[in-house]
């Protein structure tokens, strides 16, 4: 039932209604004035806390289920830092005080940038982006503005591999760059021989993560470097998979030039149903002119704002104010948590979990699609067999794990492996926890050889069955209308 | 800390299944000269009692007074349950709503959004959030370059009352695509001019207008007449609106003869705390035509094997994750839990809740201009009408007017100066429903007690 | 599965933990050290609030699902009144703190009092109690320390109708006191003539709810009145009823003496679980020098604490400090909500919500157990003929009630009325949720007709079917031992 | 406001199906006479933001600085889950668990609550909570009454060193049933002093003796010896212990040969904040042999007719609403938010972290005390090893000291002045782990300057 069925003409939530006087309006023309009240739903406060209540217990989260979605560093969010971030001091402060005004403020996000910095192994960081593909706008925009201002201007490619998320050649796109794509072999790295190929004075950069999408660590990565700095172009490092290595091996290191963070993802704050995020990008020397605004500096006088006149190169501001600010500083108040020995410990249990779930679903039965490779937080399983012979498919497998409880891992990404599930366990779930996802899969595979119509028609326990998506899209139903 | 579960023993173990002795051996496709030792830039662990004590020093280290400021970012009452109902983990703790059956929460509730989305703006369909009003902005120019097949020029006229900050967002978002933005210089009322002014830069043909509402000086701009002019130009209209504000005035659905094309504007009003700039959000709305060309995702409403109705993300090939290099846009994650609150809080204030706040805005801020312009040396800028923000002229550096002010426990306005110097000395003044008669006493007296300790120590 | 079913030795939720600096306690002699650390849970932050989100999900509330549990005012619980309560100067504040140093918090008690006192018609108030019962503990100990001012020693008695709730009688022998029993009508009114027969030289008190527990007003209260004080007793109202007459009528105007409410009723504080609440008292004059402490009075200098030297007649405090103070603060934000208007209404409502759906209910076949005269806040069906006919009790129903989505209604209280369920559905429901109750009861009306077994091995959709009392009683098992 | 839905079509419906007018119909059995017909006394409605920002008002107006109070209640940090999850919808605005089924969240947390207690405790048995510490104590003395078969006397020895409160509370609870309570005066150390002093209290006989642990002034008294002792008389005996005390020191079961009889204690250090004095809770064990004596709830496991686990209220014979007006108590209502809280406290403190507070506690108290004695004029009173308090003696009143010290931003500590006048200047201050090494230099500092602007100003 939606909220608007819950309704009746004349109700509200009167606690919430002002004291209504009558306001004289005059001063407004009338044509510019509105005529009718918007249709929104007629409730009172509990229906509204009941309707809401309610329809939050038909989701999957991390506070109730495991939720080894790859790619995407399902892992526990402190309640800790988001308490930090609701402190009054932080939310009811508004974005354009001065700075004199907001000095606590200001030194939160100048200790994330130092963090961010020294994990990254990068010269300068700025938090402005709302996510990692704004991260992603911004980092291909400095690349841009880079060859522009050395007028090197025939730059108009961005290579990206088969197996990178949408979001790259999406944003490449955005930037007014063509994509050109590379092959990954069969045991998971780049071709290198295809990005020799690719590079050339056109080449403005190739986009990278690393560990890749494939769920393994790219082997070559400093002669991948040398590949495209040799051509002229400049390294991106997708920052999704960062949990990978936290404090392990750093991308600066590894020779890129720009890369954007999740934090999110990697620094543990909440994806609230699909966001909000952050997307703080870092860059080496070479880039820091044209970071986008703003940045916070440490001045003898306090933490002030960098201004555009310090900063003439910047690729601009992405967003109105300075980012999602209580993203930044709950991802602050967990690095704190983490400190300096936390961080790699970070990687080393993505790593470990990933590493021992990909070995017992071996041993389940199911097939890796780089078995001779160490996952790193995560590795694909490949269910093209399984879809062979006895027709359940990866997204059958999928729906099937919710009936136990279960989160689905990622589905059909990478693209380029038939079938597969991208799984990501993350570091804070127990082996207890990967056990009961390892003998809950090993049901399904019994399933699917003994009774496949049973496993193709799951789910049988959620709130609905699968939906019709075809209906979905042909028949749009995008609001309700009475 | 790192929130790891494991004990030794499941170390002993985990690693003996793996047939290794350490956890080292899992990096080592790793090139070694790549591990890094240690991070000697970071400091210690906290536990979460000393992270919190310092985060509540760095919280108390910022102004915590009265907020008469606005110019993009409002306090409004939001009611409790708003962010005790987000906050539940079931929704916080979520990811974007792939798996539909496992996710019917998150969708239905998205629906419910875009429903009241399109019944505020009077529009057809709304996605599902953008980050903010500004990049929102940007989205939207870059949608009505695709969804406006009759231009050829990528020009897009902004109205010069424009908020300056989502004017230089847009910019550094669209121009890498070569698409340019030319504004409309406004006049001395502080509103667009009369259309004939801009007919010239009209003339070369653009491909959509940019009309905010209130503009950012919280003026009430001719909205019918633009919207019409635009169109008789064969340009779609892009308007910018407060959705509190739209709860008094004319929504972008019934502007002109038939309406703007599309609506965006930052959601922050609706229940987001001021929370130093965000997570806010940034709403959009258009015309049903123009649906395939929308960027972020759409819910739509179907149903499931057994003809239950369910929700499911929709329209997908518009997006990245499908479309690839093709997409409407590179967004992927949006600014969900920020949707979850503003659909708790519209569901909450209803449209009598949001009217009557509206209402409490616009009178506070009219009481308190007036009792401000009946200060000597104090100015009121600007002709038209306004909601809940308006300009005054002081008579000496608002800067200085800010520290004096601040220090009396009053944030008294946005400097204009830092985009409107020849303003002179302009101050931009807001008032929600969430300040009382009292406060706005309180200002006034600030305010004339700052002036005379500064004009006294200016004449010593 | 229990928290400690997800320990594993060594696990902790580290971030909680204190830098571990070893400390020197040589200092207490070694006998009186713990030497054996307590077996607690070993889990981690993720595993914790995983546990303890599921399980709230287990239970049903009014934040989930209409509760019309009679007697017990299931309404909506405000959620500014906990943000209020939970305010940083209030959650922070050390309960010693001297009053000059918390008069925004002794401000609200007092005002709190002052409303009590106009809501009740009498002439103070004191907040002390921590429940209804220690309200009536409060109450009868007062009618104690009267009688015996006076010297009136005789008093031992205090009467209560068979259909009080079990508190008053026990209150009753917790205070030293016997209870006299006396008989109900069959039209729902105390036996007026029974009364008389009971009272005498040893009647301490009568206690009483009205509305009563039979969900009906007690038409004849002002003679009860005069009997009970012609006898030299005094008069005990039971406020757990408060809700039926806020507003509307005044237990002070009624003739009673003194009386408890349930914040946690009548003033909208959640439940929790089983509490807390809050059972101020409120007194006439003759009562007024026994009330528990601490009060509040409102001086020249500003708030401060009534002393036990100014009331040195006072029964004591019934705590160790001044109560549940944050359900006072919560009471005290819902009253300001509601407001001189919005009292009454609270009755209103949830007397025509009763009514209405007392006669619905009629209309689907039920049977009222007094079926002549106007509901109050709650009313009683029993059940004994589908218990008779079908085999099918009230506690079948009630069960079955679950799988429909609604909590039971109280059942088998008052004990007079046999296979009763006493309804109460309070004014914040809507007519829609009351409607959608009475389709459910019509249906399992129903069901009890045709397939009485199905209705008697009810509920099919809980976490658990029906628990087995018996053994847990005979095999007592109160704790998790490994 | 009243959150009332209903519309007035609703209400129109409604009443016509009742076949009357108007609501006042509905109030036609009440004597006309008593209808009231308003309530000139109460203030119109807020709505929830006029009444947030009076309470916040309020709230402002009460000291906010750094407490070193303790005498019953304990700022410790409270792991931000904790409150998250407390709060939750489906644990806050749930009834009692009557109805099983539909109550195993609330059943289930409560039989582990029981578990941990037991486990802190090293007892058998505890219930589902009291009201507080102090009422739990009274109910300790009426389950020894009942409980101690032998004894007639109704005597009660409680040691001098017991929180007053507790004291005042108890007696006003037990005293109508005829009990006594007598008192064992403390020796100058601040503790009981040997036993062979009390021998002549004890010959007349008694039921039982309470023993807290630490005392009110925050010493460690002798509790083996005592226990033994009173079980030598054939008394029970009750500890009042503080429940993260109990993690560095010798739990109640493991009193003396064969342990306490019953323990109790406030809840409120596991994980309730100081909140103006409540809603804390009173926890209580005891011996197996005691159970059917217990005042309050219990939860016992026990399996569904499938042969699952669950979880039901049990032994609800010794309640009032089975056993009237033999109940074992008239409680009903009890704390069982606040049980909530405590629960999902201690799984996350788990007994390493309740250790490292207790620690922590422990050590910033003697470090506090160490520096306070070094000042001139402070002197430490009693002779007994402490845990987390300690009195000092001033050379000017508390209340002098309190005041000037708060307007530094400091509660020092509680003026035993209240109820041990002769004492004479002593001021009981207390130390636990959210109290940084800062906070204690800065007590320090505050104090001696407080000292020498009073002793300055009374020497004048
Ligand atoms: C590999 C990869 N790159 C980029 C992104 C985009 O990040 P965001 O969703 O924050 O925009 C994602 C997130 O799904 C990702 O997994
Ligand atoms: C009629 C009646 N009296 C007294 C009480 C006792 O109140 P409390 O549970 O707050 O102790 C109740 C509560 O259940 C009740 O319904």
């Amino acid at each position: 039932m939606l909220i608007f069925e819950n309704g009746a003409t004349g109700r509200s939530a009167a606690a919430q209604t002002a004291s209504s006087t009558q306001v004289d309006t005059h001063s407004i023309p009338d044509a510019l004035l509105r005529k009718q009240p918007p249709a929104l739903a007629e409730v009172s406060e509990l229906q509204v806390v009941r309707h809401y209540t309610r329809l939050s217990r038909k989701n999957f989260s991390i506070d109730t289920h495991f939720y080894p979605l790859g790619s995407c560093t399902m892992k526990y969010n402190p309640r800790g830092a988001h308490k930090a971030a609701s402190l009054p001091g932080f939310a009811g402060l508004h974005p354009l005080t001065p700075a004199r005004h907001s000095q606590g403020f200001l030194a939160c996000l100048f200790d994330l940038q130092e963090i961010l910095r020294e994990v990254t192994g990068m010269a300068a960081v700025s938090l402005a982006p709302m996510a990692g593909a704004q991260g992603e706008f911004a980092g291909i925009a400095m690349i841009r503005a880079y060859h522009l201002a050395r007028n090197d201007l025939e730059r108009n490619e961005i290579i990206v591999p088969t197996a990178a998320h949408g979001t790259n050649p999406a944003t490449a796109t955005m930037c007014g760059y063509k994509v050109r794509e590379i092959p990954v072999l069969a045991d998971g790295d780049v071709d290198v021989e295809a990005l020799r190929e690719a590079v050339g004075p056109k080449t403005a950069g190739l986009m990278l993560t690393n560990p890749s999408t494939c769920g393994v660590f790219e082997r070559k990565i400093l002669e991948i470097a040398r590949i495209v700095h040799e051509a002229g172009g400049l390294l991106y490092y997708d920052g999704a998979n960062l949990n990978a290595i936290l404090g392990k091996v750093r991308p600066g290191d590894m020779g890129f030039d720009v890369m954007h963070m999740n934090l999110h993802k990697t620094f543990a704050t909440p994806h609230g149903g699909g966001g909000p995020g952050s997307g703080p990008v870092a860059v080496n020397e070479r880039l820091a002119p044209y970071l986008p605004t703003p940045l916070v500096k440490k001045t003898e006088a306090g933490y002030a704002w960098v201004t555009e006149q310090e900063l003439p190169g910047s690729i601009g501001p992405m967003s109105a104010f300075a980012g999602n600010a209580g993203i930044m500083l709950r991802a602050y108040a967990y690095a704190l948590m983490l400190g300096r020995e936390g961080m790699p410990r970070v990687a080393e249990f993505a790593t470990l979990n990933a590493n021992y779930l990909a070995k017992r679903l071996v041993d389940a039965g199911y097939r890796l699609a780089y078995p001779e490779r160490r996952a790193s937080h995560e590795f694909i399983v490949t269910l093209s067999r399984e879809a062979k012979e006895w027709g359940t498919t990866a997204m059958d497998f999928a729906k099937r794990l919710l009936d136990f409880g279960y989160h689905a891992p990622t589905t059909y990404f990478p693209l380029l492996v038939p079938e597969c599930f991208l799984i990501e366990p993350t570091e804070t779930e127990t082996r207890e926890e990967l056990d009961g996802f390892i003998e809950a899969m090993a049901r399904i595979r019994e399933e699917a050889a003994e009774k496949p119509d049973w496993v193709k028609s799951a789910p049988y326990t959620m709130p609905v069955s699968r939906l019709d998506d075809v209906k979905a899209a042909r028949e749009l139903d995008l609001r309700y209308q009475k | 800390m790192s929130f790891i579960p494991h004990t030794p023993e499941d170390v002993r173990q985990m690693l003996g299944e793996l047939d290794i002795q350490s956890i080292d051996a899992l990096f080592d496709e790793v090139p070694p000269e790549l591990l890094v030792r240690d991070l000697p830039g970071l400091a210690p662990a906290m536990n979460e009692m000393e992270m919190l004590q310092h985060m509540g020093d760095r919280a108390a280290a910022n102004f915590n007074g009265l907020c008469f400021m606005g110019a993009g970012a409002y306090e409004h009452h939001i009611p409790s349950a708003v962010w005790d109902i987000a906050a539940r983990g079931e929704f916080m703790t979520a990811y974007t709503p792939y798996q539909a059956e496992a996710s019917q929460g998150t969708l239905q509730l998205v629906y419910e959004y875009q429903s009241m989305m399109t019944a505020l703006m009077g529009m057809d369909v709304s996605n599902a959030s953008l980050y903010d009003g500004a990049s929102a902005l940007a989205e939207a120019v870059l949608m009505a370059v695709r969804g406006n097949r009759k231009d050829k020029t990528r020009r897009i006229l902004v109205a010069g009352t424009l908020n300056p900050r989502y004017l230089r967002a847009t910019r550094a978002i669209v121009e890498p695509q070569g698409i340019t933005l030319e504004t409309l210089p406004a006049s001395d009322s502080l509103c667009l001019a009369n259309i004939s002014k801009y007919e010239k830069q009209a003339s070369e043909g653009f491909c959509a207008l940019v009309i905010p509402m209130p503009n950012f000086f919280g003026q009430i701009e001719d909205v019918h007449g633009l919207t019409d002019w635009a169109h008789r130009h064969q340009a779609l209209v892009i308007g910018v609106v407060n959705p509190v504000a739209v709860n008094l005035l004319v929504p972008p659905g019934q502007w002109g003869q038939t309406g703007a094309d599309i609506a965006v504007g930052d959601g922050q009003p609706l229940g987001l705390p001021l929370a130093s700039g965000g997570p806010y959000f940034g709403f959009m709305c258009c015309r049903q035509a123009l649906v395939r060309q929308m960027p972020g995702r759409l819910i739509g409403k179907t149903v499931d094997s057994e003809g239950r109705e369910g929700y499911a993300l929709t329209l997908q090939a518009r997006e990245q994750h499908i479309r690839r290099a093709k997409a409407t846009s590179n967004i992927c994650t949006n600014q969900g839990l920020a949707v979850t609150a503003a659909t708790i809080h519209m569901a909450l204030m209803g449209a009598s809740g949001l009217q009557s706040v509206a209402q409490s805005c616009f009178a506070g801020a009219h009481q308190l201009s007036q009792q401000l312009e009946s200060l000597p040396d104090v100015e009121r800028l600007g002709g038209a009408a306004y909601f809940h923000e308006f300009v005054i002229r002081l008579p000496v550096a608002p800067e200085k007017v800010i520290d004096e002010m601040v220090s009396r426990g009053i944030l008294p306005g946005y400097d204009l100066g830092e985009f409107f110097p020849d303003l002179g000395n302009a101050l931009l003044v807001c008032v929600t429903e969430m300040r009382s008669p009292a406060d706005i006493a309180q200002y006034v007296t600030a305010l004339s007690e700052t002036l005379k300790n500064l004009e006294g120590a200016q004449s010593c």
